[in-house]
């Protein structure tokens, strides 16, 4: 899996690049729902986005296949949910307070997973999210099948109201930005750097005296909390906390984004949550077509194109 | 997520040479998003039934509407059935939502419709809370409710000597309240509940679950959970000889189309509440043999029947009006009685709650049934008065109000 | 070349583990009945040309002919159908099995194979273990018998052995020699991957020396008394 | 005279089925340099991974600098300074030698955990990094990847990492491996000089590289010590001569 | 009535055996998958998927071609072995250089396919499927009612189950398998066609789901999700069992349907989560599973 993923690191020119991709997305983000582009869509697209760069982090930059990441994302999305709905704290500390929960839980999972590799990982992962899963269809606070339901919307401080789906719009691609300069920074810090070596060679970085499994489950809690904010975030848009948030068909949906848009890569993430989101909207008539189009794109994408779109672009430049 | 978009060309357009005076109803098209199950458990009581029964009224009613038809399928799940709701009404500029079984998916699309003044319309859907504690004014509860099928079955069997209750129990919204609402009227009526196990929503296998049922050692095993779910649950304690073994099962609430899939040995002598059935006046037989026409000979269910009798009279109302905003239709909905072969004398009340005659009914044993979907004898008829919550005890707010 | 006809003849081999070019145009012959060593230091590719003989490795060019036929394009088990038999390094022995399955497992590919009572005779040893439980409950020696002894049964007529004598004591040394002697007159043709040269010496009839994967001297069994100074330098004993 | 830095008493590692460390005393004198020779499959690399913590032994204990690490973490010992090579270069192939060493360099300055820091805090080790690359004559690689480095730089550029370190004892796993003439010398000169201050366990196949570099010997056989000494004890030595050499038959 | 732990002993015994029922199956699949994880390296994830197909092939075969249950308990096999056969050879096999992960993902793709094409044409809400007339009706257990259907469940699981282990354990056929599971390059080497004996293993695996699919056709309904929740626990036990083990997997699978069995009768709202618990324990205390060997 990470031959594919260095290949695609080049050194140079990329930084440049990437300020003036990172100056059109930020234009991009603004003018979006001004040109009448659907705002719940986009804020969709964003926190989807998000959730797929928090999974990178995991998948693209220490290699491991995670499986289970939707035990995060529907775990940040229900504490949200049940905060601001019933015990009605304001709406940013109640995303706070999912993504927490959600980095909690991930530090708890690092702990049980994180000396097993690859497949290992992979199938661990996905059992114990399966057991928040199961948690969650009986917990009372979730409510079960039902889901949350009606959450507001709330305020940021009481200033602005988020029932305006402009303002709601752009709080939410505040948090899109942050959680992404928050993976954009890990990567390329000393940490980041420790991970890189981790991947290239872990028995090597043992024997130069870094705690391994410490490093694993740092990042593993940093990708948690991300992908919490993103449930919770998600939980806030669309006023709903559902199992379909825990169900492990979302963590295989956030492998795919970002295997389409090319692990190991910056951008990738967020084209492939791009595409997916797109896709599923404008598939929406073709009922459970659906499910068998991301079933043919994920084989499509195992066989032939495992670089992903953004890794493809890269490979083709360089 | 299924969003049909029904071509208007040849059914569901009406009127097109006369749609001039039509600046009321915003851009100049009702709007009707039928949203259902369409591939689960509950897919044959609604699904594509309802489809067709909407798009019968809304060829039956032939005023000069222009009324387009959209349908979806909300997979029996919350986020799911708001989100179509959501960009029904935000990009397609759909005016009335109708159906919607599924409890937890109707009160989701009760807070969408509430919020933006869609007109929503459940046939499919059963809690009471729709006309309780999460009413709206843009809402109509037309088919059954979970009150009114406890009180038909609750009441019938413990009347016949079915005196102490276990329940299994759908877990959520609507199973809850299922459950609690006969309960009450078991122990109203002098019977006693001895325990209650939750299973999750399309469940497999029931066989724990009736294990436990039975070791309960309770007369009666009220069965709170509906379509395929209740449809299981006969079959798998027809295996396990529980029937056989001295206990009864009620069937809180039963479809015809139920009925039909466990075939009348298995289901035979099962009581329900149904709020129509296709067999019972010549009108309701009429509109059953047009709609088996269209579904290659299945009879419409209480929901099909419901659609069709709410649509009708949603479009009455709105062309009465000419206006399609969610409250002002069904404040004017509100002042007619309804009228139709589903409903003699219905009323929609302050709360939303259409309330209509319901009946008791019995299955059928193979002998006894005569010709296909012969399946029901009716029992008794409960009045509209007796079969739902009593407007004083609404807990709404445009009651307490 | 010697004067018996060529089993096995190997033109221009090159072979690649990945992105790893590790043999660079290998050239040698084995004629019938032979036992050739290929000699060398560690990471000369003399595994390698063994592996590259079986198919073994990710992608090999140029032109191994067994015993005339083009065999370089075939997968693993069409080789070994033609009756070669290859005896890894590190042994191989199966700890899922037991020694009698161990012993068994290689399917017979061309009659003429030894009886196993025969297989017996020549390792002893393997006898009174063959109830055993693991395969690698063994001893390392025995282990090494078992693993040369199992494609003795196979009727396959040319033999690679990589290292038989790694890591095994002198004594044991000693009698496997004698048994690739025994082989030897039984007509098998052996091509033996060597690091121990003192053993290789007494049994081969010739030695090639492999260098950076490339074939770089060769030796007959007659030359090695006066070349010995030259040959300890080439292989950095 | 100085003390032992690394011993090892009653050292046993069984694996299912097989012994392949027995019964090893291993006695390694503080500023030697220590050669761990024997035919393959000796155990000398499992002597070796289990000196470093890679394996847990079956029985026995390790004392490193008088503390007992007989259960401690890998990179506990490796932090305490007892660093080890591998036998297949070690290196981390996709970053240049530069970003190799600092890696070495990070560890120390407690920068690693940092996921909040951007990178070029980095940048204050280059110099340091520069340096060392310059001690093993890479300077002209500075900003190569490893990968695309020849082997012998490869491992010239793993003991640079490793010396960046700054361990007290070096353990290098076959340093010599797979290559030619002109690579051994330059390697050997290299860990001759960096071995100044600093002890140095190796196992290694060439016989001259140990013989030129080694102080002392131990001789390993079937996972156990056969003798031990300076090359010259242990050459004479006729059972070392049989076992390493070889006597074929009769 | 007697009661154990302040439960009845009827309910104990009878949700201990509806344990031992559900084990069977969970037996099944685990083996199937600790055989493909031991040769091919590669963690099935369309194995659910596979699974609801055997139910589907046999609901076919009655619905459309009037095939009866015991000729469907071998033909449903036989054609799921053949779609496995399909699968290995057009895809699987072109992975086997890769990371093993990609195997993961690619069944995972095709399990959301073959599962988004039946709940397309048949809905999830299943359909009906009758056991043979020979096992309708049930004994009288005293404690429990118990169907036949389901007591031919647990004999026919356990036959098979046991079928394979023998033929792994003490055949020739089963001496190759174990052997390429451990060297696959040199059982190649000694003339045996290891990519064709994958491929027929794949097959021989998935048929083993196809068989649980068409025995548990008449217990559950034929629905197109009923392997989605299923195959989950099942990987869960092949952890638990130690990955690759043949055994553990048989014996952790029905030991697993009967701690569901206890937990549902002591503390019921833990059933489905208890199997989990368990996975996570097993892990901090034996990594490698109860029957694994530790992974160098």
């Amino acid at each position: 899996m990470s031959e594919a993923v260095m290949n695609l690191r080049s050194r140079g020119g990329r930084r440049a690049t990437s300020w003036i991709l990172a100056a059109i997305g930020l234009a991009i983000i603004i003018v979006a729902p001004l040109i009448g582009l659907y705002p719940v869509f986009l804020m969709k697209l964003m926190c989807f986005a998000l959730f797929a760069c928090a999974f990178n982090l995991m998948l693209g930059y220490v290699g491991l296949l995670s499986f289970g990441h939707a035990a995060f994302f529907g775990m940040g999305a229900y504490v949200a949910g049940h905060a601001v709905k019933v015990w009605g704290v304001t709406t940013v500390l109640g995303i706070f307070g999912g993504a927490v929960v959600a980095g909690i839980m991930g530090l708890v999972f690092g702990a049980i997973a994180i000396r097993q590799k690859g497949i290992y990982f992979a199938m661990i992962t996905l059992a114990l999210a399966q057991m928040v899963y199961f948690f969650c269809l009986q917990a009372p606070f979730t409510h079960g099948e039902d889901g949350i339901q009606g959450i507001p919307r709330g305020t940021i401080l009481g200033l602005v109201d988020l029932r305006n789906s402009l303002a709601m719009y752009y709080f939410v691609a505040a948090i899109f930005l942050a959680g992404f300069l928050v993976v954009y920074r890990t990567i390329h810090s000393p940490f980041g750097q420790t991970l890189k070596g981790i991947r290239e060679n872990e028995a090597r970085m043992v024997s130069l005296g870094y705690p391994v499994a410490r490093f694993k489950v740092l990042a593993f809690t940093i990708s948690a909390t991300l992908t919490g904010l993103a449930g919770a975030t998600k939980a806030i848009v669309f006023q709903t906390a559902t199992l379909t948030d825990v169900h492990w068909h979302m963590s295989g949906e956030v492998v795919l984004m970002t295997l389409i848009g090319g692990m190991g890569t910056i951008f990738g993430p967020v084209v492939g949550a791009g595409i997916i989101i797109t896709l599923q909207n404008y598939l929406a008539t073709m009922g459970s077509w659906v499910t068998v189009v991301m079933g043919t794109i994920f084989v499509i994408c195992v066989l032939t194109f495992r670089r992903g779109v953004v890794g493809e672009i890269l490979a083709r430049l360089k | 997520m299924r969003l049909t978009k029904l071509a208007l060309a040849t059914t569901a357009l009406v009127g097109l040479a006369t749609g001039a005076a039509q600046a009321e109803i915003s851009d100049g098209v009702i709007k009707i998003g039928v949203l259902n199950d369409r591939s689960g458990l509950y897919a044959d009581l609604s699904g594509e039934g309802s489809v067709v029964a909407a798009r019968m009224a809304v060829e039956d009613f032939g005023g000069d509407l222009q009324v387009e038809i959209l349908s979806a399928d909300h997979q029996n799940k919350p986020d799911v059935g708001s989100s179509i709701a959501r960009q029904w009404i935000d990009q397609d500029g759909v005016d009335l939502i109708i159906d919607v079984p599924t409890s937890s998916v109707a009160l989701a699309v009760q807070q969408v419709t509430s919020d933006t003044d869609t007109a929503f319309i459940s046939s499919g859907a059963a809690t009471t809370a729709l006309t309780n504690d999460q009413c709206a004014p843009t809402f109509v509860h037309w088919t059954y409710d979970t009150y009114a099928l406890s009180v038909g079955t609750g009441k019938a069997v413990v009347e016949q000597g079915g005196d102490s209750w276990f329940f299994l129990t759908a877990d959520y919204a609507f199973g809850h309240q299922l459950e609690a609402d006969t309960k009450r009227v078991v122990e109203e009526n002098g019977g006693q509940v001895v325990g209650q196990v939750r299973h999750p929503l399309s469940t497999t296998d029931f066989s724990s679950f009736l294990l436990q049922a039975q070791s309960s050692g309770a007369k009666v095993i009220g069965l709170a959970n509906a379509g395929g779910d209740t449809t299981n649950a006969i079959k798998q304690a027809n295996s396990f000889g529980i029937v056989q073994g001295g206990q009864q099962l009620a069937a809180l609430l039963g479809f015809i189309t139920d009925v039909h899939a466990l075939g009348l040995d298995v289901a035979q002598g099962l009581t329900l509440t149904t709020g129509f059935y296709w067999d019972r006046t010549d009108e309701s037989r009429e509109f059953s043999e047009r709609f088996g026409e269209r579904m290659n000979g299945q009879m419409p269910t209480m929901v099909h029947a419901g659609v069709y009798s709410a649509v009708a009279h949603y479009l009455k109302a709105a062309a009465e009006i000419d206006d399609d905003g969610g409250k002002a239709v069904v404040d004017q909905m509100k002042t007619v009685p309804v009228n139709d072969f589903f409903a003699e004398n219905g009323e929609i009340r302050a709360d939303g709650r259409m309330i209509h005659d319901m009946y008791l009914v019995q299955v059928k044993t193979p002998e006894e049934s005569e010709k296909p979907w012969d399946y029901y004898n009716i029992l008794a008829t409960i009045p509209a008065a007796e079969a739902f919550q009593p407007l004083e005890q609404s807990t709404c707010s445009l009651v307490t109000n | 070349m010697s004067d018996r006809p060529a089993i096995l003849e190997v033109r221009d081999l090159h072979a690649w583990y990945g992105e790893s070019h590790i043999l660079h145009g290998v050239n040698f012959a084995v004629g019938e009945g032979e036992v050739v060593s290929l000699l060398g230091r560690n990471g000369a590719g003399k595994t390698t040309t063994l592996r590259a003989i079986m198919g073994l490795v990710g992608r090999r060019t140029g032109a191994i002919k067994h015993r005339g036929d083009e065999i370089v394009s075939l997968t693993p088990d069409r080789i070994a159908r033609r009756g070669i038999a290859y005896c890894p390094e590190e042994r191989g022995i199966f700890a899922s099995l037991t020694v009698e399955e161990n012993l068994m497992l290689p399917p017979v590919v061309q009659p003429g194979g030894l009886p196993v009572e025969e297989i017996y005779e020549l390792f002893p040893n393997l006898k009174e273990r063959r109830t055993g439980a693991s395969g690698t409950r063994l001893s390392g020696g025995e282990q090494q018998m078992l693993a040369i002894g199992r494609i003795l049964r196979t009727g396959a007529k040319l033999l690679l052995l990589d290292e038989p004598t790694e890591g095994l004591a002198p004594v044991i040394v000693q009698q496997i020699g004698a048994s690739v002697r025994r082989l030897r007159d039984l007509g098998f043709t052996i091509l033996l991957v060597e690091q121990n040269f003192h053993f290789a010496a007494r049994l081969a009839d010739r030695h090639y020396v492999i260098e950076h994967g490339v074939v770089v001297d060769r030796y007959s069994r007659d030359d090695i008394n006066q070349r010995m100074g030259e040959l300890n330098k080439l292989l950095g004993v | 005279m100085t003390g032992f830095i690394l011993e090892t008493e009653g050292l046993t590692k069984q694996f299912a089925g097989f012994v392949a460390v027995k019964d090893v005393h291993l006695k390694v004198r503080e500023g030697t340099i220590h050669a761990l020779i024997g035919p393959n499959g000796a155990g000398k690399t499992t002597c070796f991974n289990l000196i470093t913590k890679f394996l847990q032994p079956s029985a026995g204990t390790i004392r490193y600098d008088g503390k007992d690490i007989t259960k401690a973490a890998p990179h506990d010992v490796a932090q305490d300074g007892l660093v080890r090579s591998f036998q297949i270069s070690a290196v981390f192939p996709h970053l240049t030698a530069l970003e190799n060493v600092r890696l070495a360099l990070q560890r120390p300055t407690g920068l690693s955990f940092r996921f909040w820091k951007a990178e070029h805090v980095l940048e204050s080790l280059n110099e340091r990094a520069r340096d060392l690359l310059e001690a093993v004559g890479l300077s002209e690689f500075v900003e190569t990847p490893a990968v695309s480095l020849p082997y012998g730089r490869k491992r010239a550029l793993e003991i640079a990492t490793t010396l960046a370190l700054e361990p007290k004892v070096m353990l290098l796993d076959e340093p010599m491996a797979g290559m030619g003439h002109e690579d051994i010398a330059r390697v050997s000169a290299l860990i001759r000089k960096v071995s100044k201050d600093r002890t140095v366990l190796m196992v290694e196949h060439n016989l001259e590289v140990v013989a030129d570099l080694s102080d002392t010997i131990t001789v390993l056989q079937r996972g156990q010590i056969l003798a031990e000494g300076t090359y010259e004890e242990v050459s004479r030595n006729e059972e070392v001569r049989q076992a390493y050499m070889g006597t074929g038959d009769e | 009535m007697q009661t154990i732990l302040g439960i009845p002993a009827p309910l104990l015994f009878g949700q201990l055996l509806i344990g031992l029922i559900n084990g069977a199956f969970y037996a099944l699949l685990s083996l199937g998958l600790a055989v493909i994880f031991g040769v091919l390296n590669v963690i099935n994830f369309a194995h659910g998927a596979l699974y609801m197909m055997g139910a589907f092939v046999g609901w076919f075969l009655l619905t459309h071609l009037g095939i009866g249950y015991w000729p469907a308990l071998v033909l449903a096999p036989l054609v799921v072995g053949a779609i496995g056969i399909v699968i290995e050879r057009t895809m699987l096999s072109r992975l086997y250089d890769l990371d093993h992960l990609y195997g993961l993902l690619l069944t995972f793709g095709l399990a959301l396919i073959i599962e988004g094409l039946f709940i397309n044409y048949y809905g999830v809400s299943g359909q009906p499927y009758a056991p043979p007339q020979a096992l309708q009706g049930g004994y009288n257990l005293g404690f429990m009612f118990l169907p036949a259907y389901r007591g031919w469940v647990i004999v026919a699981s356990l036959i098979v189950c046991f079928g394979t282990w023998l033929l792994i354990e003490r055949t020739q056929l089963g001496a190759y398998l174990r052997a390429a599971v451990e060297r696959p390059e040199l059982v190649r080497a000694f003339g045996i066609n290891v990519p064709l004996m994958m491929t027929l293993t794949y097959g021989f695996a998935v048929a083993l789901a196809g068989f649980a699919g068409i025995l548990a056709a008449p217990v559950y309904t034929v629905s197109p999700i009923m392997g989605q929740n299923l195959i989950i626990v099942v990987f869960a036990i092949v952890v638990i069992g130690g990955l690759g083990s043949i055994l553990g997997s048989i014996v952790t699978g029905l030991g697993i349907g009967l701690v569901e069995g206890l937990t549902r009768t002591f503390w019921p709202e833990a059933s489905s989560t208890v199997v989990f618990v368990i996975m996570a324990i097993v892990l901090i205390l034996r990594p490698h599973g109860l029957f694994g060997r530790p992974r160098e």
